[in-house]
């Protein structure tokens, strides 16, 4: 944050939601970026993220209980996929937080987090549909918006297009 | 009166050409030319201008003046295609499904007098033949539907079983009050029981304070009857895609739809007959301006049993592009939880009207 | 008396009289039919393919399966610049152009951070509004046919014939409207077009009363809907519904309220939730309550916008909109109260391209079909049309 | 029971005040609104019936500022190239040829008087996949290429779909192309011929 520049409300309680979280877990997550646009912070142990969806929703200060968009990611310049949350506490709390987490580009898996909000289900099967990273734990990890025997990750940055599906000519 | 009664059909049915029972061929051929024609006519291109003015829409318009030609067109349309029978269908029942569906709402025409001279059979358990035959039609819905090896279809089938044979008992005993103030099952004695000099005043429906039971009872029922909305869950298009004839094309189609409409016209002379004096014409004598006297006679009756015919479809069809579908259980529910009851106590109202009349 | 499970065979019930085993009852060996309700279904409104398993009338699960109208919309964003964005998201919930689009505008204006001429924003809730009640027409008249009434269907698109002729006036399509630009408008609106749509409000009022009288009072519909489908409050926000789903559901949450944008907070205007008089909370007649409310709602917002809209003196729909839109490198979360509920857009810039990083559409059916498999358990067939309806899908939206 | 008899009540009720309302419908079927456009100043006070139109011979007059049917005024087109490259699916398909320099007059100019610099030989719009958003015309510098209120240009071929507004002919496009290459090889020629002097007269200086 520029020195002077006024520090809006919405990103203010973003930042005492994490420090609730970041006194929880520690140095489990990264630092919060403060931006006004969208402040998110990193969860750099992976394996502790259920943990961290799990204490985000039901502690009585933070109560994250809407999910409203998970979107997966590639960052190819390191090597890694990702995923990003945007959470916020419908109607209780309503502050706003979002959370990034990221896995190998090959063969990465993140923890699913279909069990905490009902939201992530569709919404990881879809990231794992676009970018291959996969959810351990999830009840239902298929294929979703593809199909089953669709060959890639159409998101990634360096996806070729098949040329034929089922004989039939895919490239326009 | 009762020597010019079934005169026409009587003299008909005796015709013989070379010792062939040609007469009986033009009886039968009658009914079936009617149906033909006022499906074509009033069911189908009727169904859907009153549809489109009840919705602010034009309707058919392009062929003929008025669209008048669109249900010809469609007909042709429908000899073309192709008579697909799915490969997996059970072609026996496919084939005979349809059929038996025509036959089944065909049949009860025999027995429906439409003027005081035409009847096709007078036989002495009229109505009791017409409630009866019309359960032939579930047989040719299941064939219908189970034969399509379409679970669509079957789903329809089984719904419409279900739908049919329950509604028959309130529509029944409904019509087992008209029955009983008339004291009769013929349906043309029922018929010359409500004429009189002062018209509609004679009608079953004017003659008892409860008979307006009955006859709504049986309106409903009737319309649960012959699949009609709000009670067409065996055919509803937005479930069941369309129910028991899911898989049928070309003319076997059309034959389904023209068993549709003549079951339609069949449960609306039914009621009109009963309820509304059949071929009986409504106006009263009025002193010396005889009308019901003018307005009687062989070719009036026809034309008074068809306009009352027509008018009750009107009904349903009016009812069916108002209202939403039931569900299954709610169906149920009106049927043995409301017609019902409301029938027997109907039944037994009437019952006591007859005995303590004044 | 004991029960025993022959092995798929239909149960027994039997008891025992000393060593002979009597069977006193015997159910039919029913077996559980696998039903595709789909994607060629009248009732599952777009290409929707549900399969359910089913036991007689009653279904005991229901799978929704999607992706056959993917059209990509995510790749293709990372390969057009940002304004070349909005004609796509036009395609995302093709029932509600305008308030995709709106959502998309405020997002990049968000990254941008831009200031809007007031008058822009007058018209875009205008039109937004307008689009909101051709959409809930559309959500009204269909499920009415799902339900078998055929007739209100017909009312309700007369008068959104009239909606789209507005909004061709305004912008120059019918449905894909591109109209609200990053920064700006593409047009003005024509010189006597708030008149007119003042005069459409005059006009529309009634007949809504009348679609309510023909369709939402009548005792039929309100039997079809009334308690079936019903989706308690928490868990409508843990699977993140939003919207008149989520406001069905007794959640008093509007973003134009809640999360304002554009000049919501200045108007007036009710979030409408069921009161759990003429409907059970939570189940499809609130669901097509909300609505039938939030349409009378809209009328009013758009009565205010056009009393309080600024003057057309000296103003150019496009003097905000930036020559090139290049954002600096961040990330954005923008989201807008659309018909069908939240629609959000995350948007990544690497602050050197003009095209997005990654555009993702959070779309609102999608998320709200997402409870089609906990809804429908148990319920009859006529019942899961009745709640796909009230769902109220945009199947364009569904698989983007 | 009361409830019984109240559903029953409520249910005859509401069923007539629905019969009621489309019979009204019905009977309004004898009148039949007008086809006058939204900006039509009467729109809202035309009568209340049948609301469709025939459509062929009965048409709601599209407004004027309705995008639909791509058009390029070719004579006002400089070939720039800017919709070939704001289009977002490529469904405009462009070639320029530069003018030659003693071409130029009759190249001729665009109508406010900007001097056209390129034969555009091919311009082939794929109305077909042309998705009517309108970017192509609001980059264009000449506003030569345009929406018409047009709405209704289905064909059955599909080859028809695809536009060509191109103001050249195939063998006037070649003829054009070959003398531009010509003053292109001469142009060259003359820049070698020079070089080489240059390089010689640089030699001969040593």
């Amino acid at each position: 944050m520029e020195e002077g520049k006024v520090i809006s409300q919405s990103l203010q309680e973003s930042a005492a939601a994490y420090s609730i979280i970041h006194e929880k877990f520690g140095s489990a997550i990264s630092d919060l970026d403060a931006n006004e646009t969208m402040p998110f912070f990193e969860v750099v142990d992976t394996s502790l993220w259920t943990e961290i969806a799990l204490f985000m929703r039901d502690h009585p200060k933070l109560k994250f209980n809407y999910m409203a968009c998970l979107t997966g990611v590639d960052y190819p310049a390191e090597e890694k996929l990702g995923i990003i949350c945007n959470f916020e506490s419908l109607a209780l709390l309503n502050h706003k937080l979002s959370v990034k987490v990221k896995c190998a580009r090959d063969g990465g898996s993140i923890p699913s987090v279909a069990c905490v909000w009902h939201t992530a289900n569709w919404h990881e099967r879809e990231a794992y549909d676009m970018f291959g990273m996969t959810f351990t734990g999830h009840p239902d990890p298929r294929r979703i918006l593809c199909p089953e025997d669709w060959e890639g990750y159409p998101l990634r940055k360096d996806y070729k297009v098949q040329d034929k599906y089922h004989g039939i000519k895919v490239p326009y | 009166m009762g020597n010019s009664l079934n005169a026409w059909s009587d003299a008909l049915a005796g015709f013989y050409l070379f010792g062939l029972p040609l007469g009986l061929v033009i009886l039968a051929a009658i009914p079936l030319v009617f149906i033909a024609l006022y499906s074509l006519t009033y069911g189908v291109y009727g169904e859907r201008k009153i549809s489109a003015f009840m919705q602010d829409r034009l309707g058919p318009m392009e062929v003929g003046k008025w669209g008048i030609l669109q249900t010809i067109a469609d007909i042709l349309k429908l000899l073309q295609k192709e008579d697909i029978v799915p490969a997996s269908a059970d072609k026996f029942l496919f084939v005979v499904g349809p059929g038996i569906l025509f036959v089944g709402s065909f049949l009860a025409f025999a027995v429906l007098p439409f003027s005081p001279a035409f009847i096709g059979a007078s036989l002495n358990v009229g109505l009791f033949f017409a409630i009866g035959i019309v359960a032939i039609e579930v047989v040719g819905i299941l064939a219908a539907g189970w034969g399509s090896n379409n679970k669509w279809s079957l789903y329809g089938a089984v719904r419409s079983v279900a739908q049919i044979v329950s509604y028959e008992i309130p529509a029944a005993i409904a019509l087992l009050c008209g029955a009983m103030m008339a004291g009769t099952l013929d349906m043309q004695k029922i018929t010359m029981l409500q004429s009189g000099a002062y018209g509609f005043a004679h009608f079953f429906l004017f003659q008892s304070p409860i008979a307006w039971l009955p006859f709504l009872i049986y309106f409903i029922a009737s319309l649960a009857e012959v699949n009609r909305a709000p009670f067409d869950i065996p055919e509803a298009e937005s479930e069941l895609v369309a129910g028991y004839f899911t898989e049928y094309t070309g003319m076997k189609f059309a034959v389904i739809f023209l068993a549709e409409y003549g079951s339609m016209f069949m449960v609306s002379a039914i009621i009109s007959i009963v309820f509304l004096g059949g071929w009986n014409s409504p106006l009263p004598n009025i002193g010396s301006v005889a009308l019901n006297d003018w307005t009687n006679g062989p070719v009036w009756g026809a034309f008074w049993i068809i306009t009352k015919g027509f008018f009750f479809i009107f009904v349903q069809m009016w009812l069916r592009w108002t209202l939403p579908r039931l569900r299954v259980d709610q169906l149920m529910y009106l049927c043995w939880k409301v017609l019902t009851p409301f029938a027997f106590i109907s039944f037994v109202l009437t019952a006591i009207w007859e005995v303590y009349r004044p | 008396m004991q029960e025993l499970d022959t092995a798929g065979l239909g149960s027994v019930r039997v008891t025992r009289k000393s060593d002979t085993v009597v069977i006193l009852e015997k159910d039919l060996a029913t077996e559980q039919m696998v039903l595709a309700m789909g994607p060629q279904h009248p009732s599952t409104h777009g290409v929707l393919k549900l399969e359910c398993l089913t036991d007689g009338e009653v279904i005991t699960q229901a799978e929704p399966y999607l992706g056959y109208l993917h059209r990509c919309f995510e790749k293709c964003c990372e390969n057009v610049d940002y304004p070349a964005v909005v004609p796509y998201t036009d395609r995302l919930d093709y029932l509600a152009g305008m308030n995709s689009e709106f959502a998309y505008a405020i997002t990049v204006e968000k990254l941008l951070d831009i200031e809007i001429p007031r008058r822009v924003e007058f018209i875009r809730v205008i039109v937004a509004e307008l689009n909101r009640i051709a959409s809930h027409l559309v959500a009204i008249g269909t499920y009415g046919i799902d339900l078998g009434a055929f007739t209100p269907f017909l009312f309700c698109f007369r008068d959104r014939e009239i909606i789209l002729g507005l909004l061709e006036w305004a912008s120059g399509a019918r449905m894909l409207y591109n109209y609200i630009w990053v920064g700006g408008l593409a047009y003005d609106v024509p010189a006597d077009f708030l008149k007119r749509v003042k005069e459409f409000v005059n006009y529309f009022r009634p007949k809504a009363l009348e679609l309510s009288e023909l369709l939402t009072e009548n005792e039929i519909f309100v039997k079809r809907t009334h308690g079936i489908g019903i989706m308690p409050a928490d868990v409508a926000i843990n699977y993140g519904w939003s919207g008149p789903m989520l406001r069905g559901s007794g959640v008093k949450w509007d973003l134009r309220r809640n999360d304002p944008y554009s000049i919501y907070p200045e108007l007036d205007f009710k979030v409408p939730v069921p009161d759990g008089k003429h409907s059970v909370i939570g189940d499809c007649l609130s669901r097509h309550l909300v609505r039938a409310w939030e349409m009378d709602e809209s009328l009013k917002i758009i009565e205010q916008c056009i009393d309080k809209m600024p003057s057309s003196e000296g103003f150019n729909s496009r003097s905000a909109i930036p020559k090139r839109i290049r954002p600096k490198a961040g990330e954005v979360y923008g989201r807008a109260e659309n018909p069908r509920g939240e629609l959000g857009f995350y948007i990544e810039s690497d602050g050197k391209s003009t095209k997005p990083l990654r555009c993702k559409a959070r779309s609102s059916c999608f998320v709200n079909l997402s409870a089609m498999k906990d809804l429908s358990k148990g319920q009859l067939i006529p019942d899961l049309v009745a709640i796909i309806g009230s769902i109220d899908i945009v199947l364009g939206e569904v698989d983007r | 029971m009361s409830e019984y008899f109240g559903n029953i009540k409520t249910g005859a009720v509401t069923i007539a005040a629905g019969m009621g309302i489309t019979l009204k419908h019905f009977f309004n079927a004898i009148h039949r609104k007008g086809d006058a456009g939204l900006d039509d100043v009467d729109y809202f006070r035309q009568v209340d019936g049948l609301c469709t139109l025939q459509y062929p011979r009965e048409v709601i007059p599209t407004p004027a500022n309705a995008r639909y049917r791509l058009y390029n005024k070719i004579e006002d087109c400089i070939g720039c190239g800017q919709c070939v490259r704001a289009c977002p699916i490529s469904c405009i398909e462009m070639e320029t040829i530069k003018v030659a320099p003693d071409d130029l007059a009759l190249c001729g100019k665009t109508s406010d008087g900007q001097q056209k610099k390129f034969w555009v030989p091919v311009f082939d719009i794929d109305v077909a996949k042309c998705m009517t958003c309108g970017i192509c015309t609001t980059v264009c510098p000449t506003e030569c290429l345009y929406h018409t209120p047009v709405a209704d240009f289905s064909e059955f071929d599909r080859s028809n779909m695809l536009y060509h507004f191109g103001n050249l002919t195939r063998l006037e496009a070649e003829a054009k192309r070959r003398k531009l290459a010509e003053i292109q090889a001469k142009a060259l020629a003359d820049k070698e011929k020079k070089a080489a002097e240059a390089k010689q007269e640089t030699k001969d200086g040593e």
